[in-house]
């Protein structure tokens, strides 16, 4: 059998904050094989004046229903075309794509999930998948100002405890919210670290993780072509014996281990 | 009306493709992943991602951006470098029943004639001499923009290359003309056109490139109409096939291609949104020969119907 | 934030034009029919369509073809001849409170100086060479595309030019910055860039080049990003200020334009999509200015931060 | 007071025959000044991956209404979007544009008005002028086949008479409409024509009209870029002295008198 690309109806659609949208669509096929940290890439145009498919995480699945949700952030031309689409409306989508998230059997201390912004949303699913295997992670999440707060109660379902922090201190703790993850490592035994954010943010993880020697997973982020591994342009660069070699976002990532990752120059 | 009789192949430089598709090389990397798309057997031809004689990293990233119908690349030649290839990569590909080309860039003359030697004793098919690449320089000029170069390195990489040999131009030169015969000249068995626009993006907000290159690559549907001129323009200057590219997003578009004069067509960025676009091009070339009842398809190459002044 | 005081004011060659918005020769006309859209005098420059020294018919229709993100045209230089420009066109313009731009093409040296001492003597400000114009040959190769050229006609116009003198340069040549550094070298006192890429368009379905003319000029969104990484090159190796155009359609494709080193940008293809285009643009690149508190437009010129490899 | 673009809601929309649309759209000022033979240049798309404008004639005119009717057939992709436009959605308008067709005082003879294809969308504007002006045409209308044909009973409300003919036969007279004119000028005295369709059918047109000394104006077709006679790309040939001048058919156009055109060489 070989892959394909979806057209799939949009079931779903709410605004949960101002430019961040809330989706969900209808594809047996997508929703029978998504795992956390996997990504789906959306055709947000003609395919030939807007050529690139965008990049987009599976926040959450129903393979009851045949639906998948993603929510996004409204910055350009793609997400603008995505955000204009209604329910009924169909989306042209290849996916799962990408390694996801790797479920540890045993995990020897807490599970922190660390989200920075749209970096929150595929970590909802990998919540609800280490709840099934019966772990309750912590999550904490940060936001830049109060009105773009989301998904706090949705987490709480499927973890011991959520922390929010905003960058301006509108709501829950003023800062960043790796601060949480900081205290939490100086408080107790952590096991496992999951990041998902901005590249500073995500930066700080790795050294706090580094130092505190526990292990992390980082989940990247970077402008793709095919999204499929046959481009080489969305490349990262991962560790080796002396120096680095490029390694790809879209196929062997987004998710990383958080020592492999060797973060850009600038 | 669908003709079944009707025959849809190509010779490139004695090579007969099965049809005109062939992938671009860099789009397309070494045909596993699109494999997991299609059978690759329904190519005409893949081409390779570009090999160096030695491994490259390639650029930083970013190495992508979009713009108005049209992307910028910058990969900058990461491959395993063309031993890899054949030994790790070509394998897989000879599962499959169609033509392999092996697009090779060096920096050095020397790198070029090392790299056909080594492929020459392998089962590629063909060899697409990539001198177009920013990427790749000799004195300060590319190789690809000067017809006295052209010729020269052509006729030396041709004594090491048992497979007929296909040169890629660049369309960044004035006359394409002159560089596409200086490539007949020095023994070229076909030509591939056109490689990539060097182009610029800029972010107004963070004030840098996008690219972290700076500039790189315009490929697309922008470019289509500067490669069928050119392709036009060198269709009548040469007596060699032609592969066309630059832009081809549907069957049409490949038409267009054949009627300004290649005999074939190649296919990048389009796989990027669309990745069974060689399949659909394919589709739609052959509806195309069924509405006109085309048999053969070499009877539309070449058949523009220029307006005479 | 508005900030009131901030100087839109740029000097090309001597001459302030009051913003850095121009029309681009050829989309423009003599600026009556815009005129009737807005007041001309919100512009920087008026460059008209482009004069010859006697009257042009032009080529045959059709002469535009739509492209991707693009159009092709091939208009021919229809034009009624410098001197009705000065007699007729002319006083028009001149009851804007604008700069003028006379934009000429000539088939031999001797037609540009003679054009430029005609302009001379009338009340434009600016004079612009067009050395790129498909049309204009001599010996075969056009004017714009050999250095050596482009150094002797523009230090010969200069003698005849009261006015300063732009050059308007070709995209269809290997290296711009060689044929910049030659107009700069034989007195321009400014550079457009860019002028259209050769293009082609078939009709599938009748096998003809859409064109009457088979190939045109290319211009719009498509050609932006070759247009701006042009721009790049020419500003780092010239000091004379440049005219960057290609595919202006919004304020942020001009700050683009400028961060790589125009100090104004023309405004061509997008008028026909808008025929408030130029109007537009500039208020948008008022508000990029008042978003980033800039009171001279003139620090952003040339200020993109490229990436250091 | 300047000249402006107008974003005009679409208000009906009808399917008259296979890939024949028939628009209404709402606008004071185009209603206002709306003349038969004139068109509207609408944008059909984001005007920038579609960069030109669609010019489409003005088929009539509701000033009591502010409305306005166009009818096109669906070719390529900027009549596509406009197909794909619904009522309420709005359309961004340029126009009234170019030159009417010359309304005469005083006609020595029958009024012909001769349509073929999309070409007779135009004339019905016309009729209704001329008919208000006390004068009743005769419509000679060409489809190419019966179910492309359109509007008949609506000409018949403005003209003495109408006929109807189509390529194919299968409606009306078999053969081209220009057969029609032939055997009225053959039967009647002419005083006027107005022709508008295909180039073919216009040259037959001006020969026929040429050879028996009736008057005729034409419209005709060039591709435009922008539409206000600035870019010079929609030339047309019109006679002089000695041979001919590029005229513009979108200002000096796109109705001329039949004399003065020449038609090119293809
Ligand atoms: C693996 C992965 C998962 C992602 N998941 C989400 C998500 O769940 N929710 C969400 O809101 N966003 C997510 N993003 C970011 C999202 O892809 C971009 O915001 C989006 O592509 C911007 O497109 P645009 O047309 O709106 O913006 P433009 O700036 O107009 O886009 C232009 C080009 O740049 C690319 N681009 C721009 N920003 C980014 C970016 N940050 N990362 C990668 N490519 C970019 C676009 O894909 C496009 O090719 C994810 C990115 C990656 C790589
Ligand atoms: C003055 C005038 C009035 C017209 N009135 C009508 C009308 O009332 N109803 C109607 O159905 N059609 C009319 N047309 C023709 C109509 O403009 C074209 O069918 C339409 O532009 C095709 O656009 P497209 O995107 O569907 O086709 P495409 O072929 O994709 O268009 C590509 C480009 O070619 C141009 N083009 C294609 N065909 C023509 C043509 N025949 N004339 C001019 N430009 C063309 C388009 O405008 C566009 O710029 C008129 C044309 C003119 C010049
Ligand atoms: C991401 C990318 C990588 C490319 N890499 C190569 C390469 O390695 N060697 C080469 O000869 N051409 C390379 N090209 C150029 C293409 O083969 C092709 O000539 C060009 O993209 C025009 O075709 P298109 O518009 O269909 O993409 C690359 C193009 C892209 C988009
Ligand atoms: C219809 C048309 C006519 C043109 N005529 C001229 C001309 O007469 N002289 C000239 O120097 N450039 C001419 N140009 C080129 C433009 O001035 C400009 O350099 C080019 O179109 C790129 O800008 P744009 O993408 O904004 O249109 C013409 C362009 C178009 C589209
Ligand atoms: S996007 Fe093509 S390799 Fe990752
Ligand atoms: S379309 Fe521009 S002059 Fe007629």
């Amino acid at each position: 059998m070989y892959k394909q690309t979806y057209l799939c109806e949009i079931v779903e659609k709410k605004q949960l904050a101002p430019e961040i949208i809330d989706m969900t669509i209808k594809s047996k096929e997508l929703a029978a094989d998504a795992l956390p940290g996997q990504f789906l890439n959306i055709r947000c145009g003609d395919g030939c004046s807007t050529i690139l498919r965008r990049p987009i995480s599976i926040c959450d699945v129903d393979p009851a229903a045949d639906t998948l949700r993603f929510i996004f952030q409204v910055k350009g031309s793609g997400t603008q075309f995505l955000e204009a689409k209604q329910c009924g409306d169909t989306l042209d989508i290849m996916g799962p794509l990408g390694s996801p998230f790797h479920l540890l059997e045993k995990v020897d201390g807490d599970v922190i999930l660390l989200g920075g912004g749209i970096g929150v949303f595929p970590l909802f699913l990998l919540a609800k998948s280490i709840y099934e295997k019966g772990v309750k992670p912590t999550a904490y999440l940060g936001f830049r100002s109060a009105d773009l707060v989301v998904m706090e109660a949705e987490f709480k379902q499927y973890t011991k405890d959520v922390k929010v922090s905003t960058d301006d201190g509108s709501y829950g703790m003023h800062g960043y919210a790796t601060a949480y993850l900081i205290n939490h490592i100086k408080n107790k035994k952590v096991g496992l670290v999951y990041a998902c954010g901005p590249e500073p943010m995500l930066r700080q993880v790795q050294s706090i993780c580094h130092e505190n020697k526990v292990r992390c997973q980082l989940s990247l982020e970077q402008r793709m072509g095919c999204g499929i591994g046959a481009c080489l342009v969305c490349a990262c660069k991962i560790k080796k014996q002396e120096g680095f070699a490029y390694q790809h976002v879209c196929k062997d990532g987004p998710v990383f281990w958080s020592e492999d990752v060797v973060f850009g120059g600038e | 009306m669908e003709n079944t009789n009707k025959s849809l192949k190509v010779n490139i430089g004695g090579v007969m493709l099965k049809n005109p598709i062939v992938t671009a090389s860099g789009t397309f990397g070494f045909g596993k992943e699109y494999g997991e798309y299609f059978e690759l057997s329904r190519l005409g031809a893949i081409c390779v991602k570009g090999l160096t004689l030695t491994p490259r990293p390639g650029n930083p990233p970013p190495r992508i951006a979009e713009t108005a119908s049209g992307i910028l690349n910058s990969v900058g030649l990461q491959n395993p470098g063309v031993e890899a290839f054949v030994k790790h990569e070509l394998p897989h590909i000879l599962k499959h029943d169609t033509k392999v080309i092996a697009n090779i860039a060096g920096n050095t003359l020397e790198e070029y004639c090392h790299m056909a030697q080594i492929i020459s004793d392998s089962a590629t098919d063909l060899v697409e001499m990539n001198i177009s690449c920013p990427n790749v320089k000799q004195g300060g000029v590319a190789f690809g923009t000067d017809a006295e170069m052209v010729y020269n390195i052509t006729h030396e990489v041709k004594k090491y290359c048992k497979q007929p040999l296909i040169v890629k131009l660049s369309p960044n030169v004035t006359d394409i003309t002159q560089i596409a015969k200086a490539a007949e000249s020095g023994g070229a068995d076909a030509l591939s056109l056109i490689n990539t626009l060097l182009g610029m993006r800029i972010d107004i907000h963070t004030k840098k490139p996008i690219l972290a290159n700076n500039v790189g690559g315009l490929s697309g549907p922008a470019i289509k109409p500067v490669a069928v001129r050119m392709v036009w323009q060198v269709a009548s200057a040469v007596k060699i096939p032609i592969i066309g590219m630059g832009g081809i997003m549907t069957g049409s578009d490949a038409i267009e291609f054949m009627l300004a004069g290649a005999s074939a067509v190649a296919v990048g960025t389009a796989n990027f949104s669309d990745p069974l676009a060689c399949v659909r091009i394919l589709e739609e070339v052959e509806s195309y020969l069924d509405k006109y009842e085309i048999t053969d398809i070499n009877d539309i190459v070449g058949k523009v119907a220029v307006h005479r002044k």
